[in-house]
């Protein structure tokens, strides 16, 4: 295990994050323009929900997929629900500022996930294609879930609601990784051969850049922080290893292979910081930014990218008796 | 000489997500037009915020120009929601030409 | 041909743009930042540019290439006077508005030709790389009758002329479009071989994201339409028909093989959306975007996309005898 | 006490296409300098645009403080196509330190 | 009637390289916070600049609201350095809701 | 040794740059957003980075590697010295602008070493991977020289000086190209496997859209600009002739290679626009960019490319006795 953990570890894509974690904790300026992250966000996305529909296409779908789905969408209502209580507990914020965390971390990151896709398949152990549709049925259940547990059931008016039900459904992310997907089912492995050059062979490329922007953003954001306690902190290093073992667990539980179920986990135990803030700005205004993103992207994501995405290939390995492949 | 009258010019600063419920509120209280300028980093209370563009949760500066009722209309409906919702509202009187456009 | 259409509609390119359109139109807030639209634009035009250019280089340049130069430009000239008289009697447009929406008619498009190439291409009919030079040529001249027409002649004053001439012959679509043709010409097939990844391998992905956004731009500017008339609508699905198939019989008649004439067609049928408009807003400012670049961009360039691409090149397929490979 | 003198300050929304148009006026009514802002969305009375910078016809705002009478010359050289070309022009009096040089 | 106060309005047009320096004044001062926008191309006397942000030699306009005091404590702390670091700083007063934040 | 040059000539990358420059001249209004422009020079730079770190993993360092650094580092401290005389007496400048010039010239710009070589390696004269290290290494010595030449020894206050010496270690461009360096070294081939088609596929494409970009501003900023003399277009001609010719001698007689010789006086010919024009920017406001980037980016960037790379090229080979190979 020791050694799957190094050699991810060497991997340009993990480099390139912790070149701009370095850079930002010594305040160097170097910075990626926004209009430049934002599109290789959406390529991203883009590329990883075309790939999941094609693999889809050219595997068909079995009784697992119904299952995984129903997992990742009841693990997005529930985790919010224990996540709230601890953080208003231990981590002594108020309602609303619980609330708006609780519903990052039952939502999910992309990046984290598209990384641990890159490092389980280097260790033989590549998710389904359908974990996509997993990914993207998850991104919003905890935005329901954290709004509920921040103003309670009935607050919302109905210009709100309307607005809210909007952003659920039709949120960016959603439509980005849905859309691709079905366009990969629909066009299948032919009519992907001609976009492959750009949607497959610049894609671990374009990853490290993009990690190497989100570790330059993740450590400024540190330094910047003001409202950061070792409360919140332990929570957001806590939080994603309970998630994602109890993730995994379900995954295995459920059927999966070793690869999907760790995926499960990591889904489970990553924290949204694109999907999810936007949308608590609209709906939750009031909370602070400086608490959840700094939490779930200066904390928690390099934690996962680090750390946790290993523990959890580990464990699914452990658990499915699969020994990981040394390429 | 050219003819001008005075009118507010009134700017809000907003998050990127709030823009659409500022500038209904000033489409519903009658002002005839606005316009969006981009907004690179800041600091307030809250602390220093940047490079947020990606995570949508950077901010706008709405400007729109109107007569004195108009704007009055406009600060009496957003100063309810100028503290939960995170806006800064600033107003001036400028002058403009052709006055009967605002 | 009903079999071909299908197929180019399951193809990522069509898919994408149809995504754009119902995000849009499902009001999600999915958006690509304008400068990475913008310089997709740019690698769009050089890309196409440089291809034409080296097919020249490798294929030599013949007789008709004269003749389908002469057709384009007179095209171009000629389109925008009856669409003038159209768009100002049936369409009841003022004189400026008829003048501006006429020079766009006339004008062409490039992403509207390159995904007509894509289709043909893959239809079996591939048209010539010296197409490009047409398309580059036609650019331009309608800018001219389209401000003759709303103008009249002489009224220009200096100043106004200069600049007119000036974004006429130095429009940034042009030069960079035959600025790239050039260099393909000269650089030809051993010069491209190195820069071929960047240019050719990722041309299709880049243009799937290229439609993506032009779908959402499309659908949100007809949403936020206020001066469009059913008569406006009508005339923006009649024109391209029309232009199409005189385009189509033109290059039939001056012996283009099927593709070439196909093209001819499609760059007749199309209508500006990027060189036209920014030369309107320079030279008829008082003009009305609302119409111009609703009716170009926010129902012709679908219609043409979806639907007029594939009738042109049936058309063409007919006249020529030639049948379309399924490939 | 820091001395400040009153100057003029122009702002002028135009078309990207006619920024070119606005600034040469600018210089040619004497006036020292100019800056322009991005804008990126708006509604007036022709409706609403965004994303419009890829097609050439979205805004920017020009920014330029200018003496009185310089700033008078302007708004003379400019009313006459404010409304053909679709510009929007305020201005109101600041402080600036170094006034000898607008 | 909404009750507004007068506070001013601070715009300070620095090169990008002197934003950090400026914003530090600023919270030296005590001014509460600031916003910068991004600023695109400009003419003053030495000359004509427009896409510099790659050399990174562009502009911002650094923005902020500020009591009397504190504006006229950050105007004496800036006008040494107007020149020599080719600021251009305007200032005026606005209305404002909620005075007690600035 | 002229059919070489030609061949250069017809190289894409070069006549992307010439469009750009005849674009400009020709008042054209072709541009490319400017944070496309600062993505792609982030690109570039990580991916020569890269390539470099990648290259020394594979051959191993010897002793050369020490002399070519401290022959770059000397030479960037002792570059600006001699500029700053010539700028002051022949030039005419004030003291603080010649010190901002020179700093200039004793610094380095990464896409005409990136330019040079694309060309060599045609040549058959590939220079060595830890070149980009040397590179790296000569980025900041010479803005302590320039800034010590203006302002003399012990001027700067406590806080500048601090500002200074984070701007000269952790330039972002010093930042990335390390970095990326470093990164290559760890990774090695198999690791840069996975990132090859976007860090070295895309390369010379998108070099040819940056050299675009370069020319349009290289030429507008000339026609833009007040404070040029004949004095100094001579001193942005004579001064990358000079210092070109002396590194490439430093090069050979310490018994680098001819490809890396000719680099080593690539990066003495070459002067910054990027790290050098921030670093002045900050650290001599006074200074005016109209002379200093005008000087570096409108005379002797263009210089460099079209002619002096050539020559220096030819020059290495002499000295070196090693023909260049006709690809
Ligand atoms: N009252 C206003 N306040 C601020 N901006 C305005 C106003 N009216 C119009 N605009 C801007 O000016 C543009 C053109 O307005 P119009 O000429 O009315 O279509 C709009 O798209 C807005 O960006
Ligand atoms: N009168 C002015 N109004 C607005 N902006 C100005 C003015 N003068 C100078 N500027 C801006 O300040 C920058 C530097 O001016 P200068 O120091 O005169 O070269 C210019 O490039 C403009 O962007
Ligand atoms: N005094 C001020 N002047 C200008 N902008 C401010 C000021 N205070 C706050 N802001 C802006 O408003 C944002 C939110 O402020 P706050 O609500 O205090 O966190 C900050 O990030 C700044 O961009
Ligand atoms: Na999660
Ligand atoms: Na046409
Ligand atoms: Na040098």
């Amino acid at each position: 295990m020791e050694t799957m953990g190094i050699q991810a570890l060497t991997s340009p894509v993990i480099l390139f994050f912790v070149l701009g974690l370095l850079a930002a904790f010594a305040r160097s300026d170097l910075a990626i323009p926004e209009a430049i992250a934002k599109g290789m966000s959406l390529y991203l996305m883009a590329a990883i929900g075309l790939k999941g529909g094609i693999e889809v296409a050219e595997s068909g779908l079995d009784g697992t997929v119904l299952a995984a789905l129903a997992a990742g969408i009841g693990a997005g209502f529930v985790m919010p629900i224990y996540a709230y209580w601890v953080l208003k507990g231990f981590g002594r914020l108020s309602r609303i500022n619980a609330g708006a965390v609780a519903a990052h971390y039952g939502s999910i990151s992309v990046v984290t996930f598209v990384t641990a896709v890159e490092i389980y398949t280097i260790q033989g152990n590549p998710p389904q294609g359908y974990m996509v549709a997993v990914m993207a049925s998850m991104e919003s259940p905890a935005i329901l879930a954290g709004l509920l547990l921040a103003r309670g059931l009935g607050s919302e008016e109905g210009q709100s609601r309307k607005e809210l039900a909007h952003e659920v459904l039709l949120n960016p992310s959603v439509v980005l990784l849905l859309g691709a997907f079905i366009i990969g089912m629909i066009a299948g492995p032919e009519g992907f051969a001609d976009v492959k050059p750009f949607f497959d062979g610049l894609f671990k490329g374009i990853l490290c850049l993009f990690l190497l922007d989100m570790g330059l953003i993740a450590a400024r954001r540190i330094l910047d922080a003001r409202s950061l306690t070792w409360r919140l902190v332990a929570i957001a290093i806590v939080l994603p290893l309970v998630n994602g073992a109890i993730g995994t667990v379900l995954g295995v539980s459920i059927g999966l292979d070793t690869g999907s179920a760790a995926a499960l986990g990591v889904l489970c135990a990553s924290a949204s910081y694109i999907a999810v803030p936007a949308a608590m700005r609209l709906a939750l205004p009031e909370a602070d930014p400086g608490i959840y993103l700094t939490m779930s992207l200066s904390i928690t994501f390099p934690f996962n990218v680090l750390l946790n995405i290993g523990l959890i290939g580990a464990l699914a390995a452990t658990l499915t008796g699969a020994g990981a492949v040394t390429p | 000489m050219i003819e001008t009258v005075i009118r507010k010019r009134i700017e809000i600063l907003a998050d990127q997500a709030q823009v659409k419920r500022v500038t209904s509120i000033i489409d519903e209280v009658g002002i005839t037009g606005w316009t969006v300028l981009p907004v690179s980093s800041g600091r307030g209370r809250e602390g220093r915020w940047r490079e947020e563009r990606v995570m949508g949760t950077d901010k706008n500066l709405v400007v729109t120009i109107a007569s004195q009722e108009n704007s009055q209309a406009l600060a009496q409906a957003l100063a309810p929601i100028l503290t939960s919702h995170g806006l800064l509202l600033t107003m001036w009187d400028v002058e403009v030409i052709r006055g009967e456009r605002f």
